[in-house]
Parts: structure tokens; C-alpha cells; sequence
């Protein structure tokens, strides 16, 4: 609860299409000066008469602290729910209420290390921004960029500029290497020897960066998206089977708690088919007959 | 210069705004957004004798001016949250109503003697009963759906807490006859009543055609759900006005977002209401709707907010 | 092509898209904006056996993603409904469904008897009895808010309608448990279930501080409630489908605006839809939502749309 | 039922403010080629994800059947609500449904008589196109313009060039006379030897012109506005209690029996502090003991 966090009345000033993505710059004063990268802002959507009461959640992909507006936040959102594609429609000076930041940053290493940033889809959001403080304190940083097909890539020329080097992958082919960014990944930690695997991206990509990382000796620390109602750890919906330092499993809350983790402490046999059940370890868990 | 204050049973509050249980944790989270000491009262989250993991997740699905939830009442059980939660809360301030609840009639009593036995028993101004969960004993009905198991959680709690502290029985809208276990839970010793609790929905996931909470059914909550809230408040508080229930402070939640909203539950006879929901849109929402209802009963020209409780009974049009 | 075709309890429609009862009149009024014909049928407005006035007015209240209503079921009486409305819906080649309520269990019957030897009963393809109406003889209680007074009206309307038309009684949500009053209804013969009626609610004029209908209460509607309908027909088809009740078709009906929230009421278990309040906001809502109900069984690769009736219970997560 | 109707896809051209209102020009084609004065428009408002579902109903204030555009319709709004907010926050080329028209238009004269056209607040909006409409068959046609206060007349220079005279009058003084539209009106009514009163405005003010019409004479033609969820005839909440010419008193629904009724016919008795009660003489009156 110690980092800082602030709800402003925020502006639109700039939504540029990218690839199949939006790329929104909010003026939105005093975020920028609090955030570090892996952390989140929650806006609302959909104006006074709206019918959508949550605020949508999205990692900060860079923050100037201040400008010729004041400091600026810039998301990317790929627009599918009625909230998404209300932000994606916003014009210049339209009003955006923002919540942040908020979660929990990427942990940067101690040491100058060899890291890799994975990013699936439009999880490389806020890579780019994770891949200039690393290079600041020395580390190696190498990318591997993957979605779907070439127009679900985000940033592959910005990550040329903030990486040592980049890797693509797409499902389909149309950019990159064919397949998925853990089928280079391996290869890339052992020649790099990376300490670290950053990566954010859909759960299923989560889980393989893990269990590869793992394989290759570097540690994975992972962003996760679960459905959030409240974004500040109020409401309990985004909750993640996490196993902690004492090694109990407890239901955490992804919002306050995450959503950056080690990738090893989430208990990944929880989750399957969109579905995270409670595992029956875990502290508090539904026990036969009732709690 | 309006006078906000209102008392419950005997408990004065500087303002009847609080926090609704289950939509503000237990003041950590909202103390970065607002002191939560400037609330009338902070209602915690239900808390229960065990640590409890609940549902599986997806526990939550958006619906038109509301939302689904699904936690399963998950929390750190009766002892973690006497010894930090609720010493938090008096450290700053907070004058607190504690949420509380058992898979059993009897699980309530353990947890109100292990919370009267806690360190920080004195920030305590009031119990809710929150009689709106599974009743374990009976095929996981929800207590306050029979008048019957309502009388005898109501009694138990009422037993437990010491004398001078108010209970509230908070009711769910559920059932054919509110006023009926109203009726009950005064009956059994309720100092007031909290109405309502969320509304039972399920959500279908149109992709891929199944329930879209993991635990099938949740909680209907939000703006939505207002005028249901409205209505349990005027039938109860209109059964007091006729002679037909004792009368009983209610606390009104359900569907607030702003002042106006709130107004509409306290012009219906709430002496207190609850933001649930709304906090998720606006993390500041209990405070500015307390700026704002100030604002409202001055507007209506007021100086009591105690005179406008109520009061769309007397303004009524008689046909 | 997907074949849209639906039958309840062996009546055949072309498609499951409806109007529902009250939100569309008579047909005349949205004939100007598409061919009623097109619809799987249309819902009558409520008739009683005496013409009527309704309530005062105001008789509406905007909330949030809803409304509430009180008409006070006004319309012309039974007679004048037979020679005039349900001449010209036959004229236009509707197939109708009548939906008709009475003060008593007894006026339910002769409602029926004099629609059943009007003129134009050949377009009549079922009967809906609006069972969610105040039953003057038990103190204006909902019929459909008591399982004995359900089961009454039920026993006559089924008796006077001609066998071979069915029969569908209409259920409130406002109550502790419906598939307690499905089995009433059920058990006395009726041929399916619609679900749901409005929920009781009040709105507060923040401006007069008094209740905004001039009645007082009324009914909401809208996607507001959409969950709360979805869920009464899960538990309702859970029950047919678990053995606890007879199966039988079951009408859905509670805040559709799209096809997709169609969807989710017929993955949930309805064999048909209806759609109301929407069409206050687009008079084209019945059929665009069958337009858009088509493409979404098509999207989801299915050539028949009895194949998504209740899909969602079969692809449900179990635990 | 026979006039036609449509529903289209409008779009907003121009939003100008004049006083305490809005002057909207909406691009809706079909609507204007079958307008006639005193029918109304309903507009959905607060876009895809809005929470207001109810439309809100606006008189016509001018038709265009075709121009740079296609066909256009004139409103005039007064913000207060969310929806009319919403409305007057649009900016153009904003996309706005649009259901029109509807209702029965002012009846004309079959002869060229004189007209005295009364608005109240924005109620004057539809009655310039009814000056021109009856000034085309010959008829002598004056305008009472009333309303609070100076802000909240609409159209007075309008009036000057539509109408052979103009009065004016606001509560408290701040333009033309102090005092009411019906201070004014016998008077002119007299002067002029009208036959017919039309007016539009609210309840209180249609009730009174009714009565000073007819202690002068004149037929009243008063456009009612009352809070109406469909506005096309199918949910029976906009409904007044109007005499029939056969004398019996019904609840009729003002959306498509009016909004214009012939004033003498409104039962104005069962109108009273924001309730409309049901005459104990209309057909289908509760009856003592019964519903
Ligand atoms: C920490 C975090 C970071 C994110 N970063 C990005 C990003 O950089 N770019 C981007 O495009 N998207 C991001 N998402 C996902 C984004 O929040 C959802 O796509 C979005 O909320 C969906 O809103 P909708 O209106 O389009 O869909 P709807 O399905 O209508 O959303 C309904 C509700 O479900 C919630 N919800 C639905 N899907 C998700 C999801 N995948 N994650 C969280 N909540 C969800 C919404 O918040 C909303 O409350 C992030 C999510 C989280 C939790
Ligand atoms: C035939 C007709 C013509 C009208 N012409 C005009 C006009 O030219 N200019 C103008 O500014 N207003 C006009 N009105 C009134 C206008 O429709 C309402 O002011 C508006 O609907 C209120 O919407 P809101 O969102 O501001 O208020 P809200 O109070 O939020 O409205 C809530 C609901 O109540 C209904 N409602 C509220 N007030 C009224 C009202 N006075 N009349 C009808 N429905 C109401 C709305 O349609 C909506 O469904 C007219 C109304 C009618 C019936
Ligand atoms: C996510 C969530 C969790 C809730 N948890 C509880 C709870 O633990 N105990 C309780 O009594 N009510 C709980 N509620 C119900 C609220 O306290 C409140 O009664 C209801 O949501 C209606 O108010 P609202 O519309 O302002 O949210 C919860 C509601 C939500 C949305
Ligand atoms: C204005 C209005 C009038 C209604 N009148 C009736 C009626 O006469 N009989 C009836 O069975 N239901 C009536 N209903 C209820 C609807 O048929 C429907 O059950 C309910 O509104 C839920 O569906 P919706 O959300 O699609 O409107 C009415 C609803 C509205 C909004
Ligand atoms: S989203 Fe509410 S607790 Fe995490
Ligand atoms: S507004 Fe619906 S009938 Fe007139």
C-alpha cells in the first residue's frame, strides 16, 4: 500500500491507430511522476449517461512527467468490448477519468544481468519503457516479440531501438519467425545467459515463458491480466492462486498484489480452460463437506 | 451550515455515509484515496470464523449499470481480522461496523465472541449480521430467505454483542415478503435493518456459451439494482409508519453512485446509506457522495438531515 | 441458412422472436416500422375482461439502463380486444399470443371464454396468462407470488382453452423461490412458462421528494435486469432438466436489446424470446434482434437454433 | 396511424446556442418530406453505451426536405436532464438515430381566418413554421412569446419576420410586458377576431390560454407535452384524459392522439401539481371496491 496513487481528470491528446491497436497519450498530472514500468492505470469509459460502471485496465506503455501538457501517460488498447472501443474512439480533449498507477512494478535486478522482455500480442506494451531502465543500470536486454499475425505486433521498431536485439514470432507467419515466442526463447536465455525473463502477454504464453525460463535457468517474472472490477484491491474479483515465500497458496489479489509475479510461484495447475479454480491446498480452501 | 449527523439506535454517527461490506476491503486500500476516518461509519467486509479462499475465478461480469460477483466470501477468518484488520481501523480513526456472518446459526455467535474478545473491540460501533449467505444447514439456502433461520441468527448475534452496541440485520431482496423478515429479524432483538444485499443473476459468456462466472450464479449490484433497493427501503419503513413493524433505523444500499441517489434511498426513510459498487467506478465515491448529499439537503433547504428521512412518505400524493 | 424455427409444446413458429406483452401494443403501431408477420408471434398487450383506464400518471421513471413502469394494465375489455385488435393482427397475418389476466382466478376464465368464441381466435397460437397481476381477492398479492392462487388461475385458463393451443403462465421474479411456483403452474396444467415480469420497484423525484409514479411503485425493466431474468430461467430449466420439474418450454423475457442478449436467455434455456423495453428505444428492436439472433447461431456454427436452447448447461464448468 | 414515420440514422450539423437553449440542425432523411407543424422527433441519446434507453421527444422546430445534405430537422433543446445534456453537448457529425415524424400535426383552418399562435419558453419553437404554413392560406396570424425570463424566449426576431405582430412577455419583466402569455392574449384575440389559438408550453399555460380563448371565442389547439417512454404509440405511459366527440372521457395517449389536442377537450380538472388523475367518468374508471 505504499506506493502512491492518484485519480485525475485526465484529457486525450493524441490516438493514433497502430496495427491493430490504438495508441492513446493522456495528459494526466501526477501519474507519471509515481509510475515505474509493469504498473497499470484504470480508466472509466463511456461518459456521464454510461452503462459501463468499471473502470478497463492498462499497463502504462510510457509516461513523460511533464510536458507541454503536464505529464502524459501512453496506453495501447486493442479494441473488442464496448470499453475498449469507446477509448479507441475518443478524439483530441475528450475527458478520461485515470486511476494510477497502480500494481505492483517489474523488480529490477541488483546486478547488471542479461535480461529477455517477452511480449505477446499487445503485452509488449510496457516493455519498452521496463528495456530503457534496465539498459540504464547496465543489463544486457534482448526482446522477443509475438502475436497472432503481423498487424497484433506492437512496437517491433521501438523495441529495435530500446533492445539489444529482437526476436518476432507469429502464429501465421506474416512477420517474423512462424510459431511462438517460446520457441526462440530458450535459445535466446542460453546464448544471452539471462538471469531474467520479463514477459506479459495472454495466460497460455505466461505459463510456457515460465516453465521455459525455468528450463534455462533465468528467473521469469510475469505481468498477469485477470478480470478486474475495482483495479485498487478493494473488490477481491481479480484474485490469482499465488504460492508465497512460506510456501502456502493463497488466493491474492492480482491488482494489489500483482500483477507482476514470479512465474514460478503461480500455481499455473489452477488454471485451464479460463477457469481458475482454488486449489485444494490452498489456505481457507472449500474443504469435502462444506467450508 | 447542515447538521449530517444522524444516530442509529442509539449510535451517533457525524454523517451518514459509510461504506457498503465487500466494496472497500478493510480501509487500507481507500485511506490513498480518502480518509476513511471522514466516513459516518466504515463497514468492513464480511468476516467469517475461518480464513476462507473463496470461488474460483471468473468471479465477476459486467452487466447493464451493474456488475456480477461471485467472491464466496473470502477473507483472513474472525482472528487475523480482530488482531490486524480492525486495529488497523481504529489506529485511524475509523468508527466501524463489523460485517459478519457463519455457515450456522451458531458459526455467527463464535465469530461475535472472538470480535467482542479482540483488541479493538472499542472502534466497534455496530454489528451487521450479514444473514444474506448460504445457510449450510439448510441445502445452503440464504438465511434471511426464511424468516425462521433469520430470528435465529438475529437472536444469537443479538446474545453476544454487548448491550449498547446496535445490530444490524442486512436483508436480501429475494424473497415474495421483505416486510415479513423484517418483521423477523426485529422480532428476534435486530436494532435496525440494512437492506439491500445483491440480487441474484447469472451472466451468459455469448463467445463461448457457458455461465460466465465460474461459480455460475453472483450477486446483482449497482445503479441497476436502485430502485429494487428503493422499494424494500419504503415498504419496511412504510410498515413502521403504519404500525406494522416496530420502528427501526434502516441503512439504506443498493445501486448509489451520487448524492442524489442516496437522497432517494433516505427520502424513502434511510437514516445511513452504503456506496458499494459505485467505489469500483470512483475509488472516492463514499466521500463525494457524503460533499454531495450535504449538498442536496441544503439545496432542498434543510439544515437537519435528520428532517429529510423519510420524507417522500409525508410528500406522497394521496390518490 | 439456419433453420430459426422453434415449438412450444407442439406450436410451431417460424422463428423464437416475440414482442412482449405491453411493449408493443397491438400491433398496428410497429407495423409502421416492420411487417409484425415476421415475428415468431406477437405478444398481445394484457387484456382484461372490463375496459380500464390504468393508474394516474406519471406512469414511468427512466433508471439506470431501465425503467419502471405502472400502467395499471389499461386497455379496451375483452370485447372490443377480440372485434377490433385481434381482427386486424389477423388481418395482417400475425400469429398471436394472448396474453389476458383477471382480478380473480374466475375472470381469467371468462377472459378466455370470450376470446376463445371471438372472431378471429383462428390466428390465436397460445395463451399467456399474466399471472404477475394483483388478485383483488387476497389482498392485491400478485397471483404469481403465491403457489396456491398460481395454480387456481392456471387449472381455468388451461380448462377453457381448446386443447391443442397452449397455455404459458407468465411468472414474477419477485419471489423467494420460482421454481416453487414454475411447479405450481406446471402441475396445473400449464404448457410452458414465461419468464420474467417486471420487479417491483420505486423511484424517488430528488426534485419534489416524493415518489415519481403517481402509484407509486411500478415494474422494472430493461437490461438492468437482464441478469435477474437469466437466472430464473437457468434455475426453472435446471430443475426440468435435473428431474425436479416437468420439462416444458420456457419463454424468455427480460432486458434483450441485442441479438446477443438474446443469446444469453436461450443458451440459459429459452426454446423463444421476447423483447420489450427496447423497443422504446428502437421500434425495430423485435426484428433486428431476430436478424441478429440468426447471425449468432450461425457464427457459433450451429444450422438449427433448437440446437442453443439450454446449450449453456451443457458446457458449463462443473467444479 | 396512416401518417408515415421513419427511423434513421441522423447526423448533427450544426449546434448553435440561442439564449438558454440549443438550436440542433440534424441531417435525417425522409423525416422532413413528411413533417407537418406540431409533429415531434424521438432521439435516442448517450451513444453505444449508454444507460439512458428511454428517447427524448422534441417538437420540430423546421424542416429542410433537401439540401446540401438530403432532407434536415430543426430542434431546439433545453438542457436539464442527461439526455437533453448529452444532446446539447453533441458536436457535428456526431451520429444521431432518429425516429420522426410523429404525433398529429396543428390542424389548419379550411378558411383564411386569423390565428393566434401562444409559446411558452421553448414551446415557441414549432410555431414559426406554423405561422408560415397558415400565413400561406391567407390567414392574419399574431404570436405570443412568453417565458420566465429574457434568456428563455426563443425566437422573438424569428416571430418579427414569420408573424404580422409579435407580443412578448416574461415573468419578470427583463423583455416585452411583465406578467403571462394569457395576461396579453384576450386581447389580441379580441383585436384581431381570431378563431383559433394554438399554443405549446407547459401545462399551466396550455390550461389557461384554453380558458382565455374560449371566454374570447376562439377554438384552443394546445400542443401537450407529456413524459412519454416510446412516443410511438406502444407503452400507454404518455396518456391524458380528453373528452371524444361523443363525450365520454378516455385515457388517450397524447404521443399519437397528440401531442395537439383541442384544449377544450383536455379535462384540465384532473391535472393538478404534477399528477394526472383518472376522471371518475373515463371509461374504465376504477370503480369504488375495484381495481
Ligand atoms: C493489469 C492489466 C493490464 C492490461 N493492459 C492492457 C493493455 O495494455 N492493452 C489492452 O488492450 N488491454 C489491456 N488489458 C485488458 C483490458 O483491461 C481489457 O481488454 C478491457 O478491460 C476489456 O474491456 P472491454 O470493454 O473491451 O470488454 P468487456 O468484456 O466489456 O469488459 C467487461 C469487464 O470485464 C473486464 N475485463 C474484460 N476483459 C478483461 C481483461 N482481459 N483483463 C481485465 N479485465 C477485463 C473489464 O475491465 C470490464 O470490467 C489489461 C488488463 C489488466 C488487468
Ligand atoms: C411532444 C413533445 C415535444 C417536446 N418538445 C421539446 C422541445 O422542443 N424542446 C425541449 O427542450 N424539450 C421538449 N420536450 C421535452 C423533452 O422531451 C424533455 O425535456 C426531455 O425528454 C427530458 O430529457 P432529460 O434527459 O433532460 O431529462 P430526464 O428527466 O432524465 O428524462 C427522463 C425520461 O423522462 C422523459 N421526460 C422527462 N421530462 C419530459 C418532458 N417534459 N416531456 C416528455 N418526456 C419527458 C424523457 O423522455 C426520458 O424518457 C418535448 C416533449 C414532448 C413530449
Ligand atoms: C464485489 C462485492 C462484494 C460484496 N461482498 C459483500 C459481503 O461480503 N457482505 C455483504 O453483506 N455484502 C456484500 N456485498 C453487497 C454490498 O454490500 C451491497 O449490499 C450491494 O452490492 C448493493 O449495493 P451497491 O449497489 O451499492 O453495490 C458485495 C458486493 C459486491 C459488489
Ligand atoms: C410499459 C410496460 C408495460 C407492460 N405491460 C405488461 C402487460 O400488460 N402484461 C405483461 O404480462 N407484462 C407487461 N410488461 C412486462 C413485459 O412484458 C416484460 O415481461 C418485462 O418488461 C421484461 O422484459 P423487458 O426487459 O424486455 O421489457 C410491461 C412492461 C412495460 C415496460
Ligand atoms: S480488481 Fe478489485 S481487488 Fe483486484
Ligand atoms: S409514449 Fe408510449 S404510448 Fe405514448
Amino acid at each position: 500500500m505504499s506506493t502512491g496513487v492518484v485519480q485525475v481528470a485526465g484529457e486525450l491528446i493524441a490516438n493514433r491507430r497502430v496495427g491493430a491497436y490504438h495508441h492513446l497519450t493522456l495528459v494526466a498530472p501526477g501519474v507519471a511522476e509515481l509510475a515505474d514500468p509493469g504498473q497499470f492505470v484504470a480508466l472509466a469509459v463511456g461518459g456521464p449517461t454510461s452503462a459501463t460502471l468499471l473502470r478497463r485496465c492498462f499497463s502504462i506503455h510510457k509516461v513523460k512527467p511533464s510536458g507541454t501538457y503536464g505529464g502524459t501517460v501512453d496506453i495501447v488498447v486493442a479494441a473488442h468490448g464496448p470499453g475498449t472501443r469507446w477509448l479507441a474512439a475518443l478524439r483530441p480533449h475528450d475527458p478520461v477519468d485515470v486511476v494510477g498507477p497502480l500494481g505492483r512494478p517489474f523488480p529490477l535486478p541488483a546486478e547488471p544481468v542479461a535480461c529477455v522482455l517477452v511480449g505477446g500480442g499487445y503485452g509488449s506494451a510496457p516493455l519498452f519503457w521496463l528495456a530503457e531502465s534496465l539498459r540504464e543500470r547496465g543489463c544486457h536486454v534482448e526482446m522477443v516479440l509475438g502475436a497472432a499475425s503481423e498487424d497484433r505486433l506492437f512496437g517491433v521498431v521501438e523495441a529495435r531501438r530500446s533492445a539489444d536485439a529482437v526476436h518476432v514470432t507469429t502464429d501465421d507467419g506474416s512477420a517474423g519467425r512462424r510459431g511462438w515466442v517460446s520457441d526462440v526463447l530458450g535459445e535466446v536465455v542460453d546464448r544471452t545467459e539471462a538471469a531474467v525473463v520479463y514477459a506479459c502477454g495472454p495466460m497460455a504464453m505466461l505459463r510456457s515463458v515460465t516453465e521455459v525460463a525455468g528450463r534455462h535457468g533465468a528467473v521469469a517474472q510475469v505481468a498477469v491480466e485477470e478480470s478486474m472490477a475495482c483495479g485498487i484491491g478493494v473488490c477481491m474479483t481479480c484474485v490469482m492462486p499465488v504460492t508465497g515465500s512460506d510456501g502456502a497458496t493463497r488466493m491474492v489479489r492480482s491488482c494489489v498484489e500483482g500483477p507482476v509475479f514470479r512465474g514460478d510461484r503461480v500455481r499455473w495447475d489452477a488454471i485451464s480452460g479460463g477457469v481458475t479454480r482454488v486449489p485444494e491446498d490452498a489456505v481457507g480452501a472449500p474443504r469435502a463437506g462444506g467450508h | 451550515m447542515v447538521d449530517m449527523s444522524t444516530t442509529l439506535a442509539g449510535m451517533r454517527l457525524p454523517n451518514p455515509v459509510l461504506t457498503a461490506s465487500g466494496c472497500a476491503a478493510n480501509g487500507k486500500e481507500l485511506q490513498r484515496f480518502f480518509p476513511v476516518a471522514e466516513l459516518g461509519a466504515f463497514v468492513t467486509k464480511t468476516v467469517m470464523r475461518d480464513p476462507r479462499s473463496g470461488r474460483p475465478t471468473p468471479r465477476m461480469a459486467e452487466t447493464p449499470s451493474g456488475m456480477l460477483n461471485s467472491i464466496g466470501l473470502q477473507g483472513p477468518g474472525i482472528d487475523a481480522f480482530c488482531t490486524q484488520d480492525l486495529v488497523w481501523l481504529a489506529d485511524h480513526g475509523a468508527r466501524v461496523l463489523v460485517s459478519v456472518a457463519g455457515n450456522t446459526a451458531e458459526e455467527f455467535g463464535e465469530v461475535v465472541d472472538r470480535l467482542v474478545a479482540g483488541p479493538a473491540w472499542d472502534c466497534v460501533v455496530g454489528v451487521e449480521a450479514n444473514i444474506s449467505c448460504p445457510n449450510v444447514a439448510n441445502r445452503g439456502l440464504v438465511f434471511a430467505c426464511d424468516p425462521e433461520s433469520s430470528e435465529r441468527v438475529v437472536r444469537i448475534v443479538r446474545d453476544r454483542v454487548p448491550e449498547g452496541v446496535p445490530v444490524f440485520a442486512k436483508l436480501t431482496p429475494d424473497v415474495t415478503d421483505i416486510v415479513a423478515i423484517a418483521a423477523a429479524a426485529l422480532g428476534a432483538g435486530a436494532d435496525g435493518l440494512t437492506m439491500i444485499n445483491t440480487l441474484l443473476g447469472i451472466v451468459i459468456d455469448t463467445d463461448l456459451l457457458r455461465p460466465q462466472l465460474a461459480g455460475v450464479t453472483g450477486g446483482l449490484s449497482g445503479p441497476a439494482v436502485r430502485p429494487v433497493a428503493v422499494r424494500a427501503i419504503w415498504q419496511v419503513t412504510a410498515a413502521m409508519r403504519g404500525g406494522r413493524l416496530p420502528t427501526a433505523p434502516v441503512i439504506g444500499v443498493g445501486g448509489v453512485r451520487t448524492g442524489t441517489d442516496a437522497l432517494e434511498l433516505v427520502a424513502a426513510g434511510a437514516a445511513a446509506v452504503q456506496v458499494g459498487t459505485a467505489t469500483f467506478n470512483d475509488p472516492s465515491a463514499p466521500r463525494r457522495v457524503l460533499t454531495e448529499l450535504e449538498a442536496e439537503v441544503r439545496r432542498h433547504g434543510f439544515d437537519r438531515f435528520a428532517d429529510v428521512v423519510g420524507i417522500a412518505h409525508e410528500r406522497m400524493v394521496r390518490p
